[in-house]
C-alpha cells in the first residue's frame, strides 16, 4: 500500500470544533520492532470512525495504547482537549474513555446481570462503600437489566458469565461498555462469534450510541458489511501506520485496499 | 465416517446436548449451524471426549466415546477449538513443533498459507495478534495427516482476504478428508459446505443438503435469524 | 585472605544445596505449575532412604549406592504423590497446593512415628567430613561434593529440557491441559515424569543434604523449603539457569552478610533481594516480563 | 442443664481426706521435643512409685495422675491446664519447653495452684511465682559447671560459642557473670540462629585460640556445627565444653564426640543412690537418660507437698520451701527464697564409636559450686 | 420470598444469642469435650476456636473474596498479639488502649507493606509477603530490647490486665471477648460482601484488567482490603493474645499462615460462613488430636498403626487431604454438590466418560 502523503491532514476530523479524542503521532516500539508507528487520528464529538487493517497491523495495540493498557513510546493522547497520556487505565475510564477487549474478558465468576451491575455502579461512583444502600443498589438493577435487554442476553441475566457460549459473552462485552456510558468507546472486533442472526439487533445498538446519545465511536471490525453499515469515516491500517482515512465509499473504492485487505469476494 | 447418535452432554449439572443426532459423510464438509449458546461447540467437545456423555459416536465404524481425547487424535481426529488455544508461552515454532505427530509433517501448506507465521517463528505466541493467533490455531491442524477434522469457527477475527484464503485451502483439504465445519460467516459456509446441521437448543432443529438450507431465505431466517430485512452487502 | 577463600567457596556450596533442592521445585513449579510444599518431605525422604541404606551398605561404593537408592525413593514418591493426589485435581490448582501442604504435614509426622523427632547421625564416608586445603583456607570437602553435584544437575536439566520433546509439552499442557490432549499427547504421562524426576532431584538434594548437615532429622527438608522458595521466584519461575544464579547470589549474600553483618541480618538481606528483584522485575530474573 | 459461666475451680468439690489427690503432668507427648517428654514422664512414674513406697497413696488417699499433651504448643498447654484448674486440680507439673513454662506458671499464681515445672531450662522459671517451682536444673547451673573445667580463672581466654537467640544470649550473659566474674576474659561468637552453615564461624573459633570453648547449642543443627568445629580443628586445639543432651543424640556428635568435655545435668551412670536404683529399675530396658531425674523429683516433691499441705496451696508452698531430700542426682535442696533447685551436676567424657557411645563420669560437682545468684520473688 | 429474607438475617443472630449464653448451659458431651460446656477448660478451647474461625474469617476476605494469595497473614497476627503484650507488659499502657493501637498499627503495617507488595501479583506476591512475614519472624526471634521474649515468647503480665481477665474463673469473659470478636469480623466481613465493594472485590478476582477498564482503581481496591484484612488479623492477634496469656513465637511462622489458608479451604473459600466455619473446625482438631494420641483406643492398635495415629499432625494432614479430595468448594460446598448430586441421580445416567469430564455431575 501506498502511505497517504498528507496522512496527518487527512486524518483531522472534517469538520466541527469539538474532538472527543485525539491521537497524536502515536507510536509504539517492543523489542525494536515497531508496532504502532506514529499514528495520528482524531475523533470528532459524536463521530463513528472504524478502523481496518490486515491481520497484525497494529489496530489492537492501538486501542491498547489509547486505554492505557501500554505505554506509548512516543505521541500524545487527549480525550476532550485533556492530556490523558501518562495517565492510569482507571483514570482514563473513569474521565470517560470505555473499550471491549478482542477475546472476551468478562468477570467468569459473577452473574451476568451482577457483571452489568458492577459496571453500572462503578460508573455512577460509591463503590468503595461497603454499606449497601438497597434503594439506590435497585436503581442499579434496574438499570443493567436494560442494557441486558439491549443486547439480547436478558434471557441468560441470571447465569454466571463464565459458563456463557463465546457468542454470548461477546453480547456481554458490550454490555458492560455501554453501563459505563462512556464518551468515547473504543470497540475490538463487536462482532466477532456474533451468531449472524444476532448480528442486525448489535449493529442497531451500536448506531444509536452515535446517533442517539452522540457518543464518539472507535471501532475495529473484520465484518465489511458492518463497518460500511457504520461508520462515518474508515481508517486503514497496515504494519502499525494509519494509510489514509476516508468516507467509507472512497476507502472501498482504493485498489490497495481491495488487495492487500479484502482480497476476492467469496 | 463419523456417526453421531443421541448425544447428550452435561456441563456443571445443565443438561447442554439433548440428543443429538447426525453424520458427517466420508467426504466434504458439514457445516454445524446455529445461533448463539445452542451448543456447537459442546457438540465437538464433546465428540472428543472433553465433556461427559452419553448416546453413541462412532468414529470410522468404531464406537469412540468414552476414549481419551489424545487416542482419538492420534486415530486422525483433527480438532481446531473455537477460542484458539494455542500456548502463549511457546514461540510460534514451538507452537507447530507440538502439534507434529508425524515424522514429516506439512510445513510447506502451513507457511505458504500464512507466511506471516514463517517471519514470526520465534515470537510468543501470546503476543501475537488475534487474527495471526488464529492462524497458528489452523496451522497447527493442517501439519498432520489427519481423516477427519473438527474445526470451531475457523475464521474468526481474520481479515477478510485471509478469510477467502483460509476458505480456500479448507476447500482444496476437504476433497481428501472430510470436515465437520462450525462457522457463523454464511458465505464461507456457501463457498464450502455441502451438508448442514442445525442446531437450537441443544437438539438438532435441521438436517439435509446445505444448499437446501442455504437456497431457502424462508428457511434460513427460522433456522438462523438471518432475516432479508437488512440490505445486502453494497457492492463495492 | 583465607577467610574471604573460605566464605566464597563455602557460599557456592550453600549455593549449590540452594540450587540442588531448587532445581526440583523450579522444575515441578514452572512446568507443572504446582507450587509444591511436600518438597520439603521428598527431600527428606531422600535422606532417609540414603540414611537408612547407608547404615546398611558398606565397602567403597556403599555410600553411592545408597544414594542412587535415596534417589530412586525421591522419584518414586515423586511420581506416586502425582499419580495419586496431583492428576485428579488438574483443574483446580490452588487445590493441588493445598493438598502438598496436607502432605506435607502428615509425611513429616510419618517420618517422625517412624524414626522419632530427634536427629540421626548420617553416614557419610570418611573422606567427606575431611578439609582440603584451598588457598589458605581448610574447605571442607562436603562443600565440593555439593558444587559437583550442583554442576552436573544444572547440564542434566538443561539437556532435558533444550533437547527432548518434555519439556514443551508440560510447558504448553501447564497452559491447557485440553488442549495438549486435542493435539494426541498423553499430557499426563509427561506430568508424571515431571513429578518423579521433581522428587529425584529432591532425594538427591536429601542425600547430599544429610552429608552436609550431618544428620538426618524429619523437619530438615522443610527448614530449607523457604530458601528454596525464595531461590525459585528470584531465579524466575521454572528457568533452571535462574535458578542457579539465584541459588549462588543467595549462598554467597547469606554466607557474606552472616559472617561481617549482624546476626540475622543475611536472612533479611536475603529477603530484600528477594523484595528488590520482584519489585523491578516482577517474573524474576531469567523470567520473561510480559 | 444450666450452671453458672464462672463455674469456678471449685469444680472439684471432692476435698476431703478421703478423696484422690488429683495431678495434672502437661507435657510434650508429640512435637519436638516428644522425646524429652517420655523420659521425663518415665522418671515422674518412677519417682512416684518410689515416694510412696510402691503403693501411690499419700496418707491413704489415691493419686490420680492425668496426662495431657501440649505437642510443645504454649496455647494447647494453656487450655490443657485451664482444663485441668478448672476442674479442681490444685498440683500441675509439666512443661518441657521453656517457652511453655513461661506461659503456665502465670497461671499458677492467678488460680493458686502448685505447679512444678519440668526440665525447660530456662532461668526466668525461677523466682517467677510463689506458687511455682522447678525439678530440672536451669541454664546458669550449666554454665558453673562450665566453668568447674577451667580451674583457676584468672587470666584465661574463654570464648562462648553460641546461637544468637534467647537461649545463646543467656548463656553468654552467664558465663561473662561466672567466669568474667573469676577473672577470666569472655568474648563470644554469636552464630545467626537460622544459618545452616558454621564453617567460618568455626575458622574464627580456632584463629580467637581461647583456652576454654564453651559451646551452647540447640536445636537440629547441632551435628552439623559439631562436623564444622572438627573440620576447622578446633576440637583438636583446645578445651571444648558442652552440655551433654540426652542419649539418642549423642552420635550426632560423629567424630567430635570423643574429643569434647561434656559437663552433664544427668546421663546413665553419674549415680548410685537408692533412688537411682528405683529409678533404674522402673524405666524401660533399664537405660536412664538425661531427663528422668527431673520427672523422678518432681514426683517427690509432690509427694512431700501433699503430705504436709494436704490441699492447702499454700501449705504445700511453705512446706517445699528449704525442702531438701535425696533424689536420682543426690542431694537436692530448694532454696526458699527464689525456689531455685540446687543439685549437684557432673562432667562427663563420651567413648566408644558409631552409634554405640557410653558416657563415664569424670567428675560430680557440688551443689555449693553450682548455685546460682539469688533473684528477687516477682508474684 | 421477604421471608427467607427475613430467616437470613435473624439465623445469624440467633446463633450469636445461642453462642452467647453457652457458658450458663451444664451439658456434658462426651468425647466432644472434656468437662461440661460451662467448664473452663472447654470454654477455652472454645474460646480458641472462636478466635481461629474469626482470623480465617478475615484471612478469607484476602484470599476468598479479593484472590489475594498470601504467605505472610500471620505476620499482622503476630503484630496484634506482641504489640498489645508490649504495650501491657513492657510499657504499663491501659489495656483498652493498648488494644485499639494493636490493631491500628497492625492495619497501617499491613497498609505499608502492602503498598510495596501489591505491586506484584500471584505467586510473586504470596513470596513478597512470605518474605516480610519472615523479616517478622527473624526479628521477633532475636528479641530486640528484650520486648518479644525471643524463642521464649511474651508472657501477658497479669497486673495490667483488668481483673475480670485472670484467671481460670474467668475464662468464660475469655469466651465472651473471642467470640465478639468473631462477631465483629463476621460483620465486616458480611458488610464488604454484599455491599458494592464486594462486587468488586469479585471482579478483581476474576479479572484485574477489566476492573480497570471499567474505572476503578485495582491497586487502590486491593490495598485497602489487604489493610484492612491486617487489621482484622492483627485484633485476632490481640484476642489470641488474651485468651492464652500471651504471645509466642509460633504466632510469626509461616505455618499460621498455611493454617488460616487450609482453615478457609476446608471452610469454602468465599462462602459466607465457610472460613469461620473452618476456622473453628481445624481449631478444634488441632486441639483435640493432641488429647487423641493418649486414647486408649489408640494405644490398643497394633504398632504400624499406633505410630502415625498418634502423631496429630499426621491426622491432620490426612483429614486436610481427604476434605480437598471429596469435598471441594469446602464444607460450605457440601451442600451446594449434595444437590447436585440429588439432580444428577434423578437425571439419566451417566456415561463412561463422566469420570473424567469437568465437574461430572456424578463425581464424588
Ligand atoms: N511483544 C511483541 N513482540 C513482537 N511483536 C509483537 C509484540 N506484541 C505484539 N506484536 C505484534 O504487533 C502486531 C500488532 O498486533 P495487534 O494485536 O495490534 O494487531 P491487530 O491489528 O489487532 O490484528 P488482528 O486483526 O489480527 O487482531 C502483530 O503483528 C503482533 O505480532
Ligand atoms: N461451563 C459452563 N457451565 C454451564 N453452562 C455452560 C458452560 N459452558 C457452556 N455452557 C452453556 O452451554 C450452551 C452451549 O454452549 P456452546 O459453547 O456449545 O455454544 P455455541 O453453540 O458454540 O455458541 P457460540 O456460537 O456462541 O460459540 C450455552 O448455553 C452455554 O451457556
Ligand atoms: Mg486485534
Ligand atoms: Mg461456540
Amino acid at each position: 500500500m501506498r502511505r497517504d502523503a498528507g496522512a496527518g491532514g487527512v486524518a483531522g476530523p472534517p469538520t466541527g470544533p469539538a474532538t472527543d479524542l485525539a491521537i497524536e503521532a502515536l507510536s509504539w516500539r517492543v523489542g525494536g520492532v515497531s508496532i504502532v508507528d506514529g499514528v495520528n487520528l482524531a475523533l470528532a464529538s459524536g463521530e463513528f470512525v472504524a478502523v481496518i487493517g490486515p491481520n497484525g497491523a497494529g489496530k489492537t495495540s492501538l486501542f491498547n495504547l489509547v486505554s492505557g493498557l501500554r505505554r506509548p513510546t512516543a505521541g500524545r493522547v487527549r480525550l476532550a482537549g485533556a492530556d490523558i497520556t501518562g495517565l492510569p487505565v482507571h483514570r482514563r475510564a473513569r474521565l470517560g474513555l470505555g473499550r471491549t477487549f478482542q477475546s472476551s474478558s468478562v468477570f467468569g465468576s459473577l452473574r451476568v446481570d451482577e457483571n452489568v451491575r458492577l459496571a453500572v455502579q462503578a460508573h455512577r461512583g460509591g463503590s468503595m462503600r461497603a454499606w449497601r444502600r438497597p434503594a439506590a443498589d435497585r436503581g442499579v438493577a434496574v438499570a443493567a437489566d436494560e442494557i441486558l435487554a439491549q443486547v439480547l442476553l436478558e434471557a441468560r441475566s441470571r447465569d454466571t458469565a463464565g459458563a456463557l457460549s463465546h457468542g454470548d459473552k461477546r453480547k456481554l462485552e458490550i454490555a458492560l461498555l455501554l453501563a459505563g456510558s462512556p464518551r468515547v468507546l473504543l470497540l475490538d472486533e463487536p462482532m466477532a462469534g456474533v451468531s449472524a442472526g444476532d448480528v442486525p439487533a448489535l449493529v442497531e445498538v451500536i448506531r444509536s450510541l452515535t446517533r442517539v446519545h452522540r457518543r464518539s465511536v472507535l471501532m475495529v471490525e473484520h465484518h465489511m458489511d458492518v463497518v460500511l453499515d457504520l461508520a462515518d469515516r474508515v481508517a486503514v491500517m497496515h504494519h502499525g501506520a494509519l494509510l489514509s482515512c476516508d468516507t467509507p465509499a472512497a476507502v472501498m473504492a482504493d485498489r490497495t485496499v481491495q488487495e492487500a485487505y479484502l482480497g476476492e469476494e467469496l | 465416517m463419523l456417526d453421531v447418535r443421541e448425544l447428550s452432554a452435561w456441563i456443571g449439572g445443565s443438561h447442554i446436548l439433548q440428543g443429538v443426532t447426525f453424520e458427517v459423510a466420508g467426504t466434504g464438509v458439514t457445516a454445524l449451524l446455529g445461533r448463539n449458546g445452542v451448543g456447537k461447540t459442546s457438540t465437538l467437545r464433546a465428540i472428543l471426549g472433553e465433556l461427559p456423555a452419553t448416546g453413541s459416536v462412532t468414529f470410522d465404524g468404531r464406537p469412540v466415546l468414552g476414549a481419551p481425547t489424545h487416542r482419538l487424535v492420534r486415530a486422525g481426529l483433527g480438532y481446531a477449538p473455537e477460542d484458539r488455544c494455542v500456548f502463549a508461552g511457546l514461540t510460534v515454532a514451538e507452537n507447530l513443533r507440538l502439534a507434529c505427530r508425524v515424522p514429516d509433517p506439512d510445513y510447506d501448506t502451513v507457511y505458504s498459507l500464512f507466511p506471516e507465521l514463517r517471519a514470526r517463528s520465534r515470537q510468543r505466541a501470546g503476543t501475537l495478534s488475534g487474527g495471526q493467533q488464529q492462524m497458528v490455531a489452523i496451522g497447527r491442524l493442517l501439519l498432520n495427516p489427519n481423516r477427519l477434522l473438527l474445526i470451531d469457527e475457523p475464521t474468526k477475527g481474520l481479515a477478510p482476504k485471509v478469510v477467502s484464503e483460509v476458505a480456500a485451502v479448507l476447500a482444496r483439504v476437504a476433497q481428501r478428508v472430510p470436515i465437520l465445519l462450525v462457522e457463523q460467516n454464511l458465505a464461507v459456509v456457501r463457498r464450502l459446505a455441502s451438508a448442514a446441521v442445525v442446531l437450537a437448543a441443544g437438539r438438532v432443529a435441521w438436517r439435509g443438503q446445505a444448499a437446501d438450507l442455504l437456497g431457502d431465505a424462508e428457511r434460513v431466517r427460522t433456522l438462523l435469524g438471518v432475516g432479508s430485512s437488512r440490505p445486502e452487502r453494497e457492492p463495492r | 585472605m583465607g577467610t574471604v577463600v573460605l566464605l566464597t567457596v563455602t557460599g557456592l556450596g550453600l549455593g549449590a544445596l540452594y540450587f540442588l533442592i531448587a532445581s526440583g521445585l523450579s522444575l515441578v513449579f514452572g512446568l507443572a505449575d504446582v507450587l509444591n510444599f511436600a518438597h520439603g518431605l521428598f527431600l527428606s525422604v531422600g535422606a532417609y532412604a540414603t540414611w537408612w541404606a547407608g547404615s546398611r551398605l558398606s565397602g567403597p561404593w556403599g555410600f553411592t549406592l545408597a544414594v542412587a537408592f535415596g534417589v530412586a525413593c525421591g522419584a518414586a514418591v515423586g511420581a506416586l504423590v502425582e499419580f495419586v493426589l496431583i492428576r485428579p485435581l488438574y483443574r483446580r490448582p490452588t487445590e493441588q497446593v493445598l493438598v502438598t501442604v496436607g502432605l506435607s504435614l502428615a509425611g513429616v509426622a510419618l517420618l517422625q512415628a517412624a524414626w522419632g523427632a530427634d536427629s540421626r547421625r548420617y553416614p557419610s564416608p570418611r573422606w567427606t567430613r575431611g578439609a582440603t586445603r584451598i588457598l589458605g583456607a581448610d574447605v571442607p570437602n562436603d562443600r565440593l561434593l555439593l558444587i559437583g553435584a550442583a554442576v552436573v544437575v544444572l547440564a542434566g536439566l538443561l539437556v532435558f529440557l533444550r533437547r527432548t520433546r518434555y519439556g514443551l509439552v508440560i510447558r504448553a499442557g501447564v497452559e491447557n491441559r485440553a488442549m495438549v490432549a486435542a493435539l494426541g499427547i498423553d499430557v499426563r504421562r509427561a506430568f508424571t515424569l515431571v513429578f518423579a524426576i521433581g522428587g529425584a532431584l529432591a532425594g538427591l538434594a536429601g542425600a547430599l543434604g544429610g552429608v552436609y548437615f550431618g544428620a538426618v532429622s524429619p523437619g530438615q527438608g522443610a527448614s530449607l523449603l523457604i530458601f528454596a522458595f525464595i531461590v525459585v521466584v528470584i531465579g524466575g519461575m521454572g528457568s533452571v539457569t535462574g535458578s542457579a544464579y539465584a541459588a549462588v547470589a543467595v549462598g554467597l549474600l547469606q554466607q557474606f552478610v552472616n559472617y561481617y553483618g549482624t546476626s540475622g541480618a543475611g536472612d533479611i538481606c536475603v529477603v530484600a533481594l528477594l523484595a528488590a528483584v520482584l519489585l523491578v522485575r516482577p517474573a524474576g530474573i531469567a523470567g520473561r516480563t510480559a | 442443664a444450666c450452671g453458672s459461666p464462672q463455674k469456678a475451680a471449685s469444680g472439684g468439690s471432692t476435698v476431703g481426706s478421703s478423696a484422690p489427690v488429683n495431678i495434672g503432668v502437661v507435657y510434650s507427648q508429640t512435637g519436638a521435643l516428644a522425646s524429652y517428654g517420655q523420659e521425663y514422664t518415665d522418671g515422674f512414674k518412677a519417682g512416684l512409685a518410689y515416694a510412696t513406697n510402691g503403693t501411690n497413696k499419700i496418707g491413704g488417699r489415691q493419686v490420680n495422675v492425668t496426662y495431657a499433651d501440649d505437642a510443645g504448643d504454649p496455647a494447647k498447654a494453656v487450655s490443657a491446664a485451664k482444663d485441668l484448674i478448672g476442674k479442681g486440680y490444685k498440683i500441675l507439673a509439666g512443661s518441657t519447653a521453656s517457652g511453655v513454662a513461661l506461659q503456665v506458671a502465670p497461671l499458677a499464681a492467678q488460680n493458686k495452684v502448685l505447679f512444678i515445672s519440668g526440665p525447660a531450662a530456662t532461668d526466668a522459671v525461677t523466682g517467677i511465682n510463689k506458687y511455682t517451682f522447678r525439678s530440672g536444673r536451669q541454664s546458669y547451673q550449666d554454665v558453673l559447671t562450665a566453668k568447674s573445667f577451667l580451674g583457676d580463672a584468672t587470666g584465661k581466654k574463654v570464648l562462648v560459642f553460641a546461637q544468637d537467640d534467647a537461649f545463646g544470649k543467656s548463656n553468654v550473659e552467664a558465663v561473662k557473670a561466672v567466669m568474667g566474674g573469676a577473672g577470666a576474659t569472655v568474648t563470644s561468637i554469636a552464630v545467626p540462629e537460622s544459618a545452616t552453615d558454621f564453617t567460618p564461624f568455626a575458622s574464627q573459633a580456632k584463629n580467637a585460640r581461647p583456652d576454654l570453648l564453651f559451646v551452647a547449642w540447640a536445636g537440629t543443627t547441632a551435628s552439623t556445627m559439631w562436623q564444622a568445629l572438627d573440620q576447622q580443628g578446633v576440637l583438636a586445639s583446645t578445651t571444648v565444653v558442652t552440655g551433654l543432651d540426652i542419649r539418642a543424640t549423642w552420635p550426632t556428635f560423629g567424630a567430635a564426640g570423643t574429643k569434647v568435655s561434656f559437663l552433664a545435668h544427668y546421663f546413665d551412670g553419674a549415680t548410685d543412690n537408692p533412688a537411682e536404683q528405683a529409678l533404674k529399675q522402673a524405666v524401660p530396658g533399664g537405660a536412664t537418660d538425661l531427663f528422668d531425674p527431673d520427672g523422678f523429683a518432681a514426683a517427690q516433691l509432690i509427694v512431700h507437698a501433699v503430705q504436709a499441705g494436704g490441699d492447702d496451696v499454700d501449705a504445700m508452698v511453705k512446706a517445699l520451701e528449704g525442702y531438701s531430700f535425696d533424689s536420682v542426682k543426690g542431694k537436692l535442696t530448694v532454696r526458699a527464697s527464689d525456689h531455685a533447685l540446687l543439685q549437684p551436676m557432673f562432667q562427663a567424657k563420651l567413648s566408644g564409636s558409631g552409634t554405640n557411645l557410653t558416657a563415664t563420669l569424670v567428675k560430680a560437682v557440688d551443689p555449693s559450686d553450682t548455685t546460682p545468684p539469688v533473684v528477687a520473688m516477682k508474684g | 420470598m421477604n421471608h427467607r429474607r427475613v430467616a437470613r438475617a435473624l439465623v445469624p443472630v440467633a446463633v450469636l444469642v445461642v453462642a452467647a449464653v453457652l457458658p450458663w448451659s451444664t451439658v456434658d458431651i462426651p468425647g466432644v469435650f472434656d468437662g461440661p460446656l460451662n467448664s473452663p477448660g472447654t470454654l477455652q478451647l472454645l474460646a480458641l476456636c472462636l478466635v481461629f474461625g474469626g482470623l480465617a474469617a478475615g484471612y478469607d476476605l484476602l484470599f476468598g473474596r479479593a484472590g489475594l494469595l498470601s504467605f505472610g497473614h500471620a505476620l499482622y497476627v503476630a503484630a496484634g498479639a506482641y504489640g498489645v503484650g508490649i504495650l501491657v507488659t513492657h510499657a504499663h499502657w491501659p489495656l483498652w488502649t493498648a488494644v485499639v493501637a494493636a490493631a491500628l498499627g497492625g492495619t497501617a503495617l499491613a497498609a505499608l507493606l502492602g503498598a510495596v507488595a501489591l505491586r506484584t501479583r500471584g505467586i510473586a506476591f504470596a513470596m513478597v509477603t512470605l518474605a516480610f512475614a519472615q523479616v517478622g519472624s527473624i526479628l521477633v526471634n532475636r528479641d530486640p530490647g528484650g520486648l518479644t521474649g525471643g524463642e521464649e515468647g511474651l508472657t501477658l503480665s497479669a497486673s495490667g490486665l483488668p481483673g475480670f481477665l485472670v484467671g481460670v474463673a474467668n475464662t468464660v469473659n475469655l469466651y465472651w471477648l473471642a467470640l465478639a470478636f468473631l462477631a465483629v469480623v463476621v460483620f465486616v466481613v458480611h458488610r464488604v460482601d454484599r455491599g458494592p465493594y464486594g462486587r468488586v472485590l469479585a471482579g478483581l478476582r476474576d479479572d484485574e484488567r477489566r476492573v480497570a477498564v471499567l474505572g476503578l482503581s485495582p491497586y487502590r481496591f486491593k490495598l485497602v482490603t489487604f489493610a484492612l484484612s491486617g487489621g482484622l488479623a492483627a485484633l485476632g492477634g490481640v484476642a489470641y493474645a488474651l485468651v492464652v496469656g500471651g504471645a509466642s513465637p509460633q504466632l510469626t511462622a509461616s505455618d499460621l499462615t498455611l493454617s488460616l489458608l487450609v482453615m478457609a479451604v476446608l471452610g469454602g473459600p468465599g462462602t459466607r460462613w465457610g472460613a469461620v466455619i473452618g476456622g473453628i473446625g481445624y481449631t478444634y482438631l488441632d486441639q483435640r488430636l493432641t488429647s487423641l494420641g493418649g486414647t486408649a483406643a489408640i494405644r490398643h492398635l497394633p504398632g504400624v498403626l499406633r505410630g502415625p495415629l498418634s502423631q496429630p499432625l499426621f491426622v491432620l494432614g490426612t483429614v486436610f487431604i481427604l476434605a480437598v479430595y471429596f469435598a471441594p468448594g469446602g464444607l460450605a460446598g457440601l451442600g451446594r454438590r449434595g444437590a447436585a448430586l440429588a439432580r444428577a441421580l434423578r437425571g439419566p445416567r451417566i456415561g463412561r466418560s463422566a469420570a473424567r469430564g469437568e465437574r461430572a455431575p456424578s463425581e464424588p
